[in-house]
């Protein structure tokens, strides 16, 4: 068999597998199908130069096979082609990185309404912190950080107090509003993605780092560590329940707030002194 | 490189160039610890302390090394890599500015 | 070692009378090429079996021993992968891989084969062996220099395989070692097996210096008369373009490895944050992470482009050749492998877009990574506008070619989507990104080395390489790797996270266990089919058939040596002369549908040869 | 050095001598010696180690939220009563800038076949750098003594002590290299190697004055980068 027939049947198969895969990305429940728009173009600028590569390779090798006697073309240069190839492809890419830099653009300027969320990680495992009536996070220090103060919330910040915590890697979220995610750890790289909402970032210890996005779908997703942090890491696993506008209030109401463990610490530490009195 | 060395040998370079610049880089050196002693801050200092670096730096290659007299083949081949280090300077600055801000406004002030 | 230099070779052109290649006579003056300029080289002669093949001062044989040696550590790398695939398609299949073992075979396999494979395969043995000779050198400028790079190399090596050997294992932090994890419990061989790490590495950049400076200097300083740089092959250009790149790349790895290093022995905190441990808070505070992927990228972007221009110099070597033809646009070919090069120390941190950086730089990586993509494409047109109108042989070597094309396209697509920054997003730290990049700088460069391998054995064992042994092995390993990485871009898409030691049951993955399988097959089979070069080079040294002077009919100066294969000195009495550029293919008029280097061009002059 | 002279071939200035440099065969640094070439594409080479540690360093220090000590107080001397800001890094500018010129003046003498001149000239350098080494052990050992360590310090972020070592360390053996070779060259350049052209260590190349032109490069290169480090970490 030609060579040339191969090849042309590897792209052919190529073809056929992009067309017919079962394997392909998951409906997008967020507002970044901007980010699946731009590969779908990407596949078809690429995808069309690939092919149009390979196919005139392929067509080549089958017009130009050695021949005993044939003397190839001589010509050292072809300004002019090479000046056409080079603007075409110029413009190629312009048109691909020109909705690129627009969508990141909307990806690192996060809307005023967004809730932030504070992600903390830790190997193996995540944690979530909301902002509590006062629409704001307290900050942290990871230093602070003991069996009472489980996200190591700086105790002389007022807006640390009514933070709701969330000492469980499922986290709920309300339909249609769009978060910030901040995300910190306290050990290693970690890097917090739902594969339904498109977006990630890493966790980086020693500094936060952000993302948004604006979940679209009511349903349950999955949440993955994609930056390798050790050993556990392909077990680093978490969740995302997103609600309508009522459920997600019923089960804010219910979460527990930091002044609410303050307090709960307080009462044990009374009961504590309370029963060495009696027994005393 | 036999006629090579007949022709340096006539042409090395007059004594005195070298004293100029050896005096020049002690003048320079006290100018920029006189930056330090004298105390001056802010822009000021560091105006000064990358002026001085940069006559000093640009003597010693320029005379002490002989750049000034070799070829420009040579001169340009190894000042352009400097770009590289530039960008790479340049976007340091921009990253520590971050790492800090965020450190500071998510760590101490928040709000 | 005996003092004893070979002297009479010193011929010093002292007149402007020119020895024309071969020609007696008076030289016509359309033959004029100037004098020497600087006088011949002495070489040391090995006299003794340890001087001759051990520690040897010939760049050829530096060269053969690096190929081999690279070879070597690179089967280590193929057996780490499979025992992965083993597990990924397989899970348990092996009973003694753990997590902890799977991600050191993963982090070895990745440095093995970036580094010390392909990196010390281009530089340390292509490029020993074909700069002196492409460019009519008699040996590297240093050759002391040169044999005491091979032994730095030998000794990272054993440094590298011995942390298989220490408590706690070799490194398992990944090939791109971020700290914190690196050096923290938690991750595999966070102690010894790090540090042996960071030493390997130091001593490999200490001894790749030495090389290059070799490489560098050769071809900038001791190209024979007649030979510009713009006369130069592609091969040597791409090669010397690495090198300028590793010269300036490694310094950032050899300061984050040190750094590195610190942290872990001395605990300081150059890139350790405060860190809470299993409810302890480690002594470390204030250092940056960050730091130290700046530091690797700044290095890594431009190690992609060590290991693909020498291949983008090689492919359009061997292309021209096959098909008779001379490389389209040779000027833009040079430009593109200088402009590519440039470029790649500005483009380092598109690998961080998702790291938390400051989020502004997407903008800028994005645009510069973006640019690159001109020139390289304006590469790939050439190589196929070469094969147009051309004579193609279809042999085993074109057939490499042919399959680099398809592959390097493929993965310099994919690439597109990586380097835009938004598209980037969804599919950074997934299989897309490991499809990637095993396509373009796994796959791709490995067809370039198996085609130069099966182009230039004839030259280096005098002995041509079986052609229907080599077929097999073209097309098991092409189908079969591109079988691997092809489908393997579409896990990206459903999100499969890349290091993952395990897949679950998430819903998405579930589905991906038929292909993991499928894949694991094809690399096995992948990895068994290089087998098949090994035994096709035992057998051609032994019963090869002899391939005699220039048996592809090549116009390059490395065809032309007086011996094949060519001796110490390379050249026998006299250096060549060069009259014109490599690629004189089938010019019109011409007797032959080659012209060497060496014709004078007073015998050609009846031919329609342009001025080169 | 200024122009060489090579048969066969014109010499033309500034940027279009540039091109044709480029452009000819044979060699593209017309009249550098191989050794000096090497060296300065090594010197290159080095160049980025040290501006990637100095950038490290500028990240480092940008980023701490803790204080960075005031250096021209940690670096100062108690010197008869009095207390002297850098006193002692002064000097060792002072040290290494002088070794630097007579350096400068031992090529100078080298390529004029001065052999004298030439030897005890890198002989003062040699004994310039050793003085270097010296006062830097010094400085070293009194820093340790008031609780500096690489992972710590009693004035301020760690970063600083861990900076402070690696790169004046990394410094000073770039500058103790530099010593064991100037000896070596001074012995050379005494025992007449480079007048009769006598081959090398390791190397079939014959002696030749331009090995102190490189040599030259390399303790400039070291006092060149002394000057970014005094700039950065003392004045800073």
């Amino acid at each position: 068999m030609h060579p040339g027939i191969i090849f042309f049947l590897v792209i052919l198969g190529s073809i056929l597998f992009h067309i017919f895969t079962p394997w392909y990305w998951t409906d997008v429940a967020s507002n970044w199908g901007g980010m699946d728009d731009t590969i779908t173009l990407t596949f078809w600028i690429g995808g069309g130069v690939f092919i149009a590569v390979c196919l005139f390779m392929v067509y080549c090798v089958f017009k130009f096979s050695y021949k005993e006697g044939r003397r190839a073309e001589y010509k050292p240069e072809d300004k002019k082609l090479e000046k056409i190839l080079t603007w075409a492809t110029t413009i190629g890419v312009v048109a691909l990185l020109a909705p690129g830099l627009v969508i990141w653009n909307n990806y690192v300027n996060v809307p005023k309404n967004a809730i932030e969320v504070d992600v903390m990680a830790w190997q193996w495992g995540w944690q979530y912190r909301l902002p509590g009536k006062d629409g704001k996070l307290g900050t942290t220090q990871v230093v602070n950080i003991n069996d009472n103060n489980p996200f190591g919330i700086n105790t002389d910040d007022p807006y640390g107090k009514d933070d709701v915590m969330i000492q469980s890697d499922v986290l709920n979220l309300e339909n249609n509003k769009p978060v910030k995610i901040l995300l910190r750890s306290v050990d290693v790289l970690h890097n917090w993605y739902v594969p339904q909402f498109r977006a990630k970032m890493d966790a980086v210890p020693g500094i936060v780092t952000y993302y948004w996005f604006e979940p679209n779908k009511v349903g349950e997703y999955e949440v993955l560590c994609v930056e390798y942090c050790g050993v556990g890491h392909y077990a680093m696993r978490g969740g995302v329940i997103v609600q309508s506008d009522q459920d997600y209030k019923n089960w804010l109401e219910q979460q527990e707030t930091y002044s609410d463990l303050i307090a709960k610490q307080q009462n044990k530490e009374i009961n504590k002194k309370k029963l060495a009195k009696k027994i005393n | 490189m036999d006629e090579t060395k007949k022709k340096e040998q006539a042409t090395t370079h007059k004594i005195g160039i070298y004293l100029w610049i050896w005096g020049l880089l002690f003048v320079l050196s006290f100018f920029s610890y006189m930056v330090d002693w004298y105390n001056f801050q802010g822009m000021l200092r560091w105006s000064l302390i990358l002026i001085f670096m940069f006559l000093k730096a640009g003597l010693i290659m320029a005379f002490f090394m002989h750049l000034f007299w070799e070829r420009y083949a040579l001169v340009n081949v190894l000042l352009w890599p400097m770009t590289a280090i530039a960008c790479f300077i340049f976007l340091m600055v921009a990253e520590f500015e971050y790492t800090v801000f965020t450190r500071i406004f998510y760590f101490v002030t928040g709000g | 070692m005996s003092e004893e230099y070979n002297d009479n070779k010193t011929v010093h052109a002292q007149s402007s009378e020119t020895i024309s290649g071969g020609t007696s006579g008076v030289a016509p003056d359309i033959d004029y090429v100037r004098p020497a300029e600087i006088p011949e080289q002495d070489l040391y002669h090995g006299h003794s079996f340890i001087t001759k093949w051990v520690f040897c001062q010939d760049a050829k044989v530096i060269g053969v021993q690096y190929f081999l040696l690279a070879t070597f550590t690179g089967i280590i790398g193929l057996i780490l992968s499979w025992l992965m695939r083993l597990q990924l398609g397989f899970p348990g299949a092996a009973g003694f891989m753990t997590a902890e073992h799977y991600y050191q075979f993963v982090t070895m396999h990745g440095m093995i084969m970036v580094v010390y494979f392909l990196t010390a395969l281009f530089l340390g043995g292509f490029g020993n062996y074909l700069i002196p000779l492409m460019v009519g050198a008699r040996d590297m400028v240093f050759p002391y220099l040169n044999m005491v790079s091979f032994w730095m190399f030998f000794i990272a090596v054993l440094v590298l395989l011995s942390s298989f050997f220490v408590p706690g294992g070799p490194t398992g932090a990944g090939w791109t070692l971020y700290p914190p994890q690196t050096i923290l419990e938690g991750t595999p061989g966070s102690g010894a097996g790090i540090l042996l790490m960071c030493l390997s590495l130091i001593l490999f950049v200490a001894g790749f210096t030495m090389g290059g400076l070799n490489y560098l200097i050769t071809v900038l300083q001791a190209r024979t008369r007649g030979m510009t740089l713009m006369r130069m092959p592609l091969t040597v250009w791409g090669i010397f373009t690495a090198t300028v790149l590793a010269m300036l790349a490694f310094p950032a790895l050899l300061v984050g490895a040190l750094m590195m290093s610190l942290d872990k022995v001395l605990g300081t905190s150059f890139f350790m944050p405060t860190i809470l441990k299993a409810g302890e808070v480690l002594e470390y505070g204030g250092g940056s992470p960050i730091l130290f992927q700046h530091l690797f990228w700044f290095f890594g972007h431009p190690e992609v482009y060590i290991v693909a221009l020498p291949a983008f110099g090689i492919i359009s070597d061997l292309i021209s050749v096959h098909s008779r033809k001379n490389i389209f646009g040779y000027r833009m070919m040079v430009w593109a492998i200088v402009g590519i090069g440039g470029l790649s120390f500005f483009v380092w941190a598109h690998h961080m877009y998702v790291s938390g950086m400051n989020p502004w730089f997407g903008f800028f990586f994005a645009t510069t990574t973006l640019i690159i993509a001109v020139p390289t494409a304006m590469k790939v047109y050439n190589w196929i506008l070469t094969l147009w109108r051309g004579n193609i042989r279809m042999n085993t070597v074109m057939l490499w070619c042919l399959g680099f094309i398809v592959t390097f396209v493929n993965g310099g697509i994919t690439g597109i989507f990586l380097g835009n920054v938004s598209v980037d997003v969804p599919l950074s730290d997934t299989y897309f990104v490991i499809a990637h990049f095993h396509m373009v700088m796994g796959i791709a460069p490995l067809m370039v080395i198996m085609g130069a391998v099966y182009h230039w054995f004839p030259l280096v064992a005098g002995k041509f390489l079986d052609e229907k042994l080599g077929k097999w092995h073209f097309w098991l390993t092409f189908l079969g790797a591109y079988s691997i990485y092809f489908p393997m871009h579409y896990l990206g898409f459903i999100g499969v996270p890349r290091r993952y030691f395990e897949m679950y049951d998430s819903p998405y993955m579930t589905s991906a266990v038929g292909m993991n399988e499928f894949i694991s097959l094809a690399a096995f089979l992948v990895g068994a089919a290089q087998f098949i070069l090994i035994y096709n080079i035992i057998r051609a040294l032994k019963v090869g058939k002899p391939a005699g002077h220039n048996p592809w009919q090549a116009c390059s100066l490395e065809w032309l040596t007086p011996k094949v294969p060519p001796e110490h000195g390379n050249w026998g009495d006299r250096l060549p002369v060069v009259h014109r550029w490599a690629y004189d293919y089938s010019v019109p008029g011409a007797k032959e549908d080659f012209i060497t280097q060496t014709t004078a061009p007073s015998e050609v002059v009846d031919t329609g040869v342009e001025k080169t | 050095m200024s122009d060489p002279k090579i048969e066969g071939y014109v010499f033309k200035p500034g940027f279009s001598g540039m091109a044709k440099d480029t452009g000819s065969d044979q060699t593209m640094f017309k009249g550098v010696h191989w050794g000096k070439a090497m060296m300065w594409i090594f010197l290159l080479s080095d160049t980025f180690i040290f501006s990637c540690f100095l950038i490290s360093y500028m990240k480092g220090r940008g980023s701490t939220l803790v204080d960075w000590p005031y250096p021209s107080e940690v670096f100062g001397l108690h010197v008869f009563g009095v207390d002297v800001p850098l006193l002692l890094i002064a000097i060792m500018t002072f040290v290494l800038i002088t070794s630097s010129g007579t350096m400068a003046l031992a090529v100078k003498y080298g390529y004029e076949k001065n052999r004298k001149m030439c030897g005890w000239l890198i002989l003062a350098t040699a004994i310039g750098g050793l003085t270097f080494v010296g006062m830097q052990a010094f400085e070293w050992s009194k820093l340790i003594h008031e609780g500096v360590r690489p992972w710590e310090n009693p004035f301020g972020a760690p970063q600083f002590g861990s900076f402070f070592f690696m790169i004046t360390g990394f410094h000073g053996t770039h500058v103790s290299i530099g010593v064991i070779f100037l000896f070596i060259y001074a012995y050379k350049t005494f025992a007449g190697h480079y007048d009769e052209r006598k081959r090398g260590w390791f190397t079939t190349m014959k002696g030749d004055y331009v090995e102190i032109e490189i040599l030259g490069l390399y303790w400039h290169f070291v006092d060149l980068v002394w000057v970014f480090i005094f700039a950065f970490f003392y004045l800073w």
